[in-house]
């Protein structure tokens, strides 16, 4: 359960709204289902009453938004951000994304948000509701008669078991307390990967990406692609495509957009959350993350504003390529 | 598409002995836009130009591709051929089969083939040509010469006379350099500071050239013709304009005890001073670390005595900003460290001295007013012994000293000891030597000289261990020829230091992107054909930063460099490389990411409005290349996510049109 | 001189030297400590393992001189590393048969009552096999 | 000789100032090396983008090798260095996906290594062979 | 703080000083010498030939026993000191010695030159501090002019030795100084005493370590400190007519423990 409530933040956007700080607040607004929480925009505090959503389902990362909304907002527009959100807010300051002056950002703190495919796996389809009931969830689904109660815990995202801090990096305001920067494992699962043959990651890889229908839904979440033009969108680029036509599409469009995001990924962890496919897309970028980490020196895209993302850096004393498998060769 | 033409060149038996040119020809014409092919002994003969002229006019050829040579051989050569058959000189592509295909390739067929697909390659690029034109930028008439020793004085005063302007940036509060310390230079014996100092007041007097002593470079931004230099100028503490130079406040300094670096700190001078008495420019600096003034707030007797009232203790760095068209670096050498050769007691003992010392001490503006006297107990040696090469010739692995030849050490210590033994004939005078390299005029004529008539003892052999002992040095040499080993009593021993080029020069040619080798001397563009340039367009080197050099030698390339500025100088515009980065502002994030990695600070921002679909206007943050700053590596298209920054004549689709019809 | 070409080697082999770097400089033989003691010296050593005269130091007694002190090897500007081939000469020499400079019947007349156990062993490891 | 020898196609991107300038000298020493590399050459080798390593092997390349200056050396500089960090990068995540490592490669050869380029692309010619075609990268449209 | 100790042979006999005293300065700034078990004698020379590999099995058991302790290894004789130093250098860098050694030792994991080694003065330098050891100073040997003699052991050959610079060393005049006294600095202090060869040329011995004493007097020394024992031990047989001590007996002297060895 959150610990902050709907109401609280309500009574923030409001106060807010109607001491003229800000014109329009950016938030979480209801779905189809409980678990279906979409970005919307606010205007009013009627409107917040209507459709505003606070709950474990609201993972959504919202700096992303602001390269488009702030812009066109009249006023200031309010944002709530979790801690894993102000990481990216910032990366996108450092990349002069949005204009600073027309946002108001509200730190919230996060528990961390529950995975909707985690529920379904043990209540099975047809969730009819979902509430929070302290640290468990009570699920009621069409198809059983009795609610069924799931402890929050044991469905949490991955990334937000691996969660690798609770410490906001930027806001104009904080409510709750502030946390710390955690030491995650969320290296784990890429050492692991690491550590097998190259043979099978292969087919860890290939069972994993041929699932990609290329719905663009990892592009089109991740805060770190806000590229006016994707090139995969642009017929002059010499990369455009459009589907998954064969395992090498499947490939170069993963490989080519971790790319592309390496060194300003913040690890937020959108691009799985959101992949209808579940493929562990996440594991692409903290890749990158790590070896970054290991060859340059411990980096954290978005901890500071202005700071230089590895791949735009150097020293002359950098880690030849080769070196990079000589350093204790873990995959025979 | 365009309409291409290919001429395959023989090379005579070059690309003709290992590639089959008929068949290369022949196949690329059923490439996509090819409506020519042939092929020729010798394309790059007037013949050979004319038949690609005569072709570009008969078939309205668009585009151009030559199958020869490297194009770092004749491409120039070709643009030239287009642009006389009215084409755009960069619509034309050049497939190596020489250096890369017929030279190293043994196999006919195999030859043939790659031939013909490096030709493909070619065409596929030309496709994509667009013509290009290159910028153009003006050239500031103005030159910056970094070190003001004697390289820097003779470049500056040659650029000056052809009546541009100069700049000399010195570090100390006087040019001069390491020549002005010197007693006689060889092989005439004249005394330095009669050669030195008239050319000194000559720059000090030339209305073109301005002096910034006690100054550094501090950053260095643009590109040959339009460097923008910001130069530091330490604070003196004392109004340049106004100081005399009378030597008052000198005289009445009461912190009179910090050691001299013009004497290597064999003597003292005041908090206050004028390193010697031909400095330029004449005016007198405060050492802030010994001014009790400036570190305490307590004395103030110079700005008293001073009756110019030059002094003012809060002075400050000042910054200066100017541009100039090009940059001379001459920032010379010093004497290695003697640290790590201990063997022969330089740390032990102050009679143990580098000789650079020793021309000090003989130097009649030295410490010892020119006699010949021990620095530690002021008694005149009576034996002497030069240590050749030290330093010098070591062996990288042997983890100490430097690998080259100092070059100037045998025809110094050659004058050292031919003018002990000539002002004092009771001296005995050793020098150790493992060679004596005097390649020079009238050089080995000198060291005879030395051997002959002055009787210096010259011991093909080392020194092994100087031990300090009593007042006395105890030498433990070898002298090879005799096969003995030698104990000699010495009053001084005299170290011929290794010379390397000054710390200063690492982080300027850092500043200037001009390149240096392992040992820190500036590397020339060529070493033989362009000795005097660095590979940096626009960067010139005079004197020893770029290697060992005596006075004679020093000077003509001071001079060589000078020449080389004024014919830059001398030209109105360059004309610049169109092959830069530009960036399509519709797709640009304005994110940074390119002038992150831009070495050259080419790439500017601006806000700039755009309509949107529906109709609305928004303001974004878009990226623009400076096409006259910009040489074109290409770093930035990487950085680029969006792909919205491309380079010219090396597209994105132009390498993958390459990469296609290489893998086809 | 071929006889000498496979000790040469081997020499040169087993000592790591290269005497090809040699500059003739004389330092070497210009620091040593033993040098009144020694027939040959250090330089010597160097140019006459290089030219493959080598009988000549086979013989010699300079090889029960050198100090093993290594000023030659940390003064050498080339890293030549003179007594290393010193060593691999002397070893050349007592590793053969009867080749033993010292034996354990020498020691008594040696020892006075201070003599620390490491000369003796150094002696040992210097001069036998 | 065996019968059905594997010729593997290399690309070599190769940047203008030092090592397409190494490439010429081994011509002009007649240092022999497989025909099998094609080089494309690129002002400096922080010119040559991922994408183009990729598409080289989707359009059936067995190996793709990248030569630049000498770190310290680059003739812009400090582009070699951004290549440095960006190879390494993308290297090991080819590695990551499984993708034979040895089939891409990052070296410096200078203007004066004309024994070096042809040593460097004996051995890389030699190494991408032994790993047979390339499988695991393939676009199988563009086959022949 | 515990390390591995290899005394060696001369210290178990003849110079059972430069031990004991070793033993107890080293409990009195809190560091533990734990003797490696069954060391054997390092032979007192290394043999620099690439090709001989039994005589260099003791020292490499001693090296290996610290390194399954995860300890460095501390030696006080320069001799073993060099010997040890040396043949863990070989070990690290020279890969068919190593080979070679690991074959004969049959160990598990083998050893490839893992261990540092230090010598004791490098120890009281590195990992004690010659702060701390000033600070630990109960007599300061104040007024006291001692000239260090650093032999030839200590420092070279330097590539593999790096213990201070070769041809000025200051380790042992830095350690001279913690303890109070004055260091008398003179150029004799690295070059040969002779000490391999007193028995077999003693006239030469003589000769060179007469020049070693020499040039301390004549820069003022009193007393000539030293780590070796074959240096002592010739420096005295030829007449030196200033004390020649180990540099233990000084540093318990300062620390206070002298006394309590003398039992």
């Amino acid at each position: 359960m959150q610990k902050i409530t709907r109401e609280q933040l309500i009574a923030k956007a409001s106060e807010l709204l109607s001491n003229g700080t800000v014109s329009q607040v950016l938030g979480w607004g209801k779905g189809e289902f409980d678990y279906d929480v979409t970005p919307t925009l606010f205007s009013s505090a009627e409107e917040l009453e209507n459709g505003f959503v606070f709950n474990d389902f609201c993972g959504a990362n919202f700096s992303k938004y602001l390269v488009s909304k702030a812009a066109k907002a009249d006023g200031k527009l309010l944002v709530f951000l979790k801690p894993c959100d102000t990481y990216s807010f910032n990366q996108l300051l450092t990349e002069h994304r949005f204009d600073r002056e027309k946002v108001y950002a509200v730190g919230i703190p996060c528990e961390g948000m529950a995975d909707i495919s985690k529920v379904k796996a043990i209540s099975g389809d047809g969730i009819a509701s979902i509430n929070a009931d302290g640290d468990n969830l009570v699920v009621t689904t069409l198809y059983e008669d009795a609610p069924i109660t799931i402890a929050t815990k044991d469905v949490l995202a991955e990334r937000c078991i691996n969660c690798k801090s609770k410490k906001h990096v930027a806001y104009d305001e904080l409510m709750g307390e502030e946390g710390e920067v955690l030491a995650s494992n969320r290296f784990d699962e890429v050492a692991r990967l690491e550590a097998m043959t190259a043979d099978e990651r292969f087919a860890f890889w290939q069972n994993e990406l041929s699932r990609c229908i290329r719905c663009n839904a990892c592009r089109d979440a991740c805060p770190a692609c806000t590229c006016e033009k994707c090139v995969f969108d642009n017929p002059n680029s010499g990369v455009e495509n459009k589907s998954p036509a064969n395992e090498f599409e499947e490939k170069l469009f993963h490989i080519i957009r971790a790319y592309h995001v390496a060194g300003r990924c913040t690890d937020c962890g959108e691009c799985s959350r959101v992949c209808p496919q579940n493929i562990p897309l996440h594991l692409l970028n903290r890749k990158f993350i790590k070896d970054i980490n290991e060859f340059y020196g411990e980096y954290q895209a978005g901890e500071e504003v202005d700071s230089r993302a590895p791949l735009v850096n150097y020293t002359t004393e950098d880690l030849e390529p080769g070196e990079v498998f000589d350093r204790g060769d873990n995959n025979a | 598409m365009q309409r291409v033409g290919v001429f395959v060149c023989w090379c005579g038996s070059n690309i003709a002995g290992t590639v089959d040119v008929k068949a290369v020809a022949e196949a690329l014409k059923n490439e996509p836009g090819v409506v020519f092919s042939t092929d020729y002994q010798y394309m790059c003969s007037q013949a050979g130009q004319d038949m690609i002229i005569n072709a570009v006019k008969e078939h309205n050829l668009t585009g151009i591709v030559v199958c020869s040579c490297s194009p770092r051989m004749h491409e120039a050569t070709f643009r030239k051929t287009a642009a006389a058959a009215g084409l755009n000189p960069y619509m034309v592509e050049i497939a190596n089969i020489r250096e890369q295909c017929s030279w190293v390739h043994k196999d006919m067929a195999l030859g043939t083939e790659k031939a013909i697909i490096l030709g493909k390659a070619a065409v596929a690029k030309v496709n994509l040509n667009a013509p290009l034109t290159p910028g153009q930028s003006p050239v500031t008439k103005r030159a910056l010469v970094i070190g003001g020793g004697i390289a820097g004085i003779q470049t500056a005063l040659d650029i000056a006379d052809a009546g541009f302007e100069v700049d000399i940036v010195e570090k100390k509060p006087t040019i001069g350099g390491k020549m002005a310390q010197l007693d006689k230079t060889f092989p005439t014996l004249d005394c330095a500071a009669c050669i030195l100092t008239p050319k000194m007041v000559d720059v000090a007097q030339n209305d073109k050239i301005r002096i910034f002593s006690y100054s550094e470079v501090a950053e260095v931004k643009g590109f040959v013709g339009n460097f923008d230099v910001t130069i530091k100028k330490n604070a003196r503490y004392v109004k340049e304009d106004i100081c005399t130079g009378c030597g008052a406040c000198v005289e009445k300094c009461p912190m009179k005890k910090n050691p001299n670096e013009f004497n290597l700190g064999m003597d003292n001078r005041p908090a206050i001073y004028i390193p010697f008495a031909q400095a330029v420019p004449k005016v007198a600096t405060i050492d802030p670390n010994a001014c009790n003034m400036l570190k305490n707030g307590k004395c103030g007797v110079c700005a008293r005595i001073c009756t110019a009232g030059a002094i003012d203790y809060t002075q400050k760095d000042e910054y200066i900003e100017e541009k100039y068209g090009a940059i001379v670096v001459a920032t010379g050498f010093n004497p290695i460290s003697m640290d790590k050769f201990d063997e022969f007691a330089y740390n032990q003992s102050k009679d143990v001295i580098t000789s650079l010392e020793f021309e000090r001490l003989t130097n009649a503006a030295g410490p010892t007013a020119g006699h010949l006297e021990r620095p530690s107990d002021g008694r005149s040696p009576k034996t002497i012994v030069f240590v050749q090469c030290v330093g010098s010739r070591c062996d990288a692995c042997a983890e100490k000293g430097k690998e080259y030849c100092s070059k100037i050490c045998c025809m110094y210590t050659a004058k050292h000891a031919m003018l002990v033994r000539d002002k004092y004939p009771e001296t005995e005078v050793y020098v150790f030597y493992i060679d004596v390299r005097t390649p020079g005029k009238n050089f080995d004529e000198f060291y005879r000289r030395a051997v002959e008539e002055y009787g210096v003892k010259y011991v093909k052999g080392m020194v092994g261990k100087v031990v300090p002992e009593g007042d006395k040095l105890k030498v433990q040499a070898s002298d090879l020829l005799a096969n003995k080993q030698l104990h000699i009593d010495a009053d001084l021993v005299v170290l011929a230091a290794a010379i390397e080029p000054d710390k200063s020069a690492r982080p300027l040619a850092t500043m200037l992107t001009a390149s240096m080798d392992t040992n820190d001397f500036f590397t020339e563009a060529h070493p033989k054909l362009r000795p005097v340039e660095s590979p940096t367009a626009g960067v010139f080197l005079s004197g020893a930063c770029q290697g060992p050099k005596d006075i004679p030698e020093t000077v003509s390339q001071a001079s060589a460099a000078a020449a080389k500025v004024i014919g830059l100088l001398a030209k109105d515009k360059l004309t610049g490389n169109p092959c830069i980065a530009h960036s399509d502002e519709l797709m640009c994030n304005g994110c940074s990411s390119c002038a992150n990695v831009c070495p050259y600070g080419a790439i500017t921002y601006e806000d700039k409005e755009f309509r949107m679909p529906d109709r609305t206007t928004k303001v974004r943050r878009v990226a623009s290349v400076n096409p006259a700053v910009c040489q074109g590596c290409g770093a930035c298209t990487v950085a680029c996510p969006s792909g919205a920054m491309d380079l010219k004549g090396f597209a994105n689709l132009q390498i993958m049109a390459e990469v296609d019809a290489i893998c086809k | 001189m071929n006889n000498n070409k496979y000790l040469r080697e081997e020499l040169l082999r087993q000592s790591g030297v290269n005497p090809k770097k040699c500059m003739k400089c004389g330092k070497c033989t210009a620091t040593c400590p033993a040098f009144d003691e020694m027939e040959y010296h250090p330089h010597q050593f160097v140019s006459m393992v290089e030219s493959g005269d080598i009988e000549p130091l086979l013989k010699s007694e300079s090889l029960y001189k050198c100090l093993s002190c290594f000023a030659c090897i940390d003064r050498c500007p080339r890293g030549v590393e003179p007594a290393k081939l010193v060593e691999a000469v002397r070893l050349s020499v007592i590793r053969k048969q009867g080749g033993n400079r010292l034996s354990a019947d020498d020691v008594p007349s040696l020892l006075d009552e201070d003599v620390p156990q490491q000369l003796l062993v150094s002696a040992f490891r210097k001069y036998s096999k | 000789m065996q019968v059905n020898e594997y010729k593997p196609l290399i690309v070599a991107f190769c940047c203008n100032w030092c090592s397409y300038a190494g490439a010429d000298l081994a011509g002009n020493n007649r240092l022999a090396y497989p025909a099998d590399v094609k080089i494309i050459r690129v002002p400096c080798s922080c010119r040559v983008n991922p994408t183009f390593i990729l598409r080289a092997f989707q359009r059936g390349a067995d190996g793709v090798i990248i030569c630049g200056c000498h770190p310290g050396d680059c003739h812009y500089t400090s582009g070699n260095y951004y290549t440095r960090r960006r190879m390494a990068a993308l290297f090991s995540m080819l590695d990551f996906l499984g993708i034979e490592k040895e089939r891409t490669r990052l070296e410096w050869v200078s203007a004066a290594e004309g024994a070096k380029f042809a040593a460097t692309m004996n051995d890389f010619v030699q190494t991408v062979a032994s790993l047979g075609e390339n499988k695991r990268l393939e676009d199988l449209r563009c086959k022949k | 703080m515990k390390v591995s100790y290899f005394p060696g042979c001369t210290l178990k006999n003849k110079a059972k000083d430069l031990d004991l005293y070793a033993y107890k300065s080293a409990e009195a700034l809190g560091v533990t010498l734990e003797e490696i078990e069954n060391w054997q004698c390092c032979g007192g020379v290394f043999t620099t030939a690439k090709n001989e590999v039994a005589t260099k099995l003791s020292s490499v058991r001693a090296l290996k026993e610290a390194c399954t302790k995860e300890q460095p290894l501390v030696t006080v004789c320069s001799a073993c000191h060099n010997v040890i130093k040396q043949t863990n250098h070989a070990m690290q860098t020279d890969k068919d010695f190593a080979a070679k050694v690991n074959r004969y030792m049959n160990e598990d994991g083998g050893y490839s030159g893992e261990t540092a080694v230090y010598h004791y003065l490098e120890m009281l330098r590195d990992l004690v501090g010659f702060d701390t050891l000033k600070e630990k100073v109960v007599n300061p040997l104040k007024g006291k002019k001692i000239a260090a003699y650093y032999g030839c052991l200590l420092l070279r050959p330097n590539s593999v030795m790096n213990m201070d610079d070769p041809e000025n060393p200051t380790i042992m005049e830095d350690f001279i100084k913690a303890l109070g006294a004055d260091a008398v600095v003179y150029s004799m202090r690295n070059e040969c005493c002779g000490g391999y060869v007193s028995v077999e040329s003693p006239d030469l011995a003589k000769n060179k370590s007469n020049a070693v004493v020499n040039n301390a007097k004549a820069q003022g020394a009193e007393m000539i400190i030293t780590a070796c024992p074959l240096c002592k031990y010739n420096l005295v047989k030829n007449g030196a007519d200033i004390p020649v001590v180990y540099f233990t007996e000084l540093l318990a002297e300062a620390l206070g423990v002298k006394e309590d060895t003398n039992e």
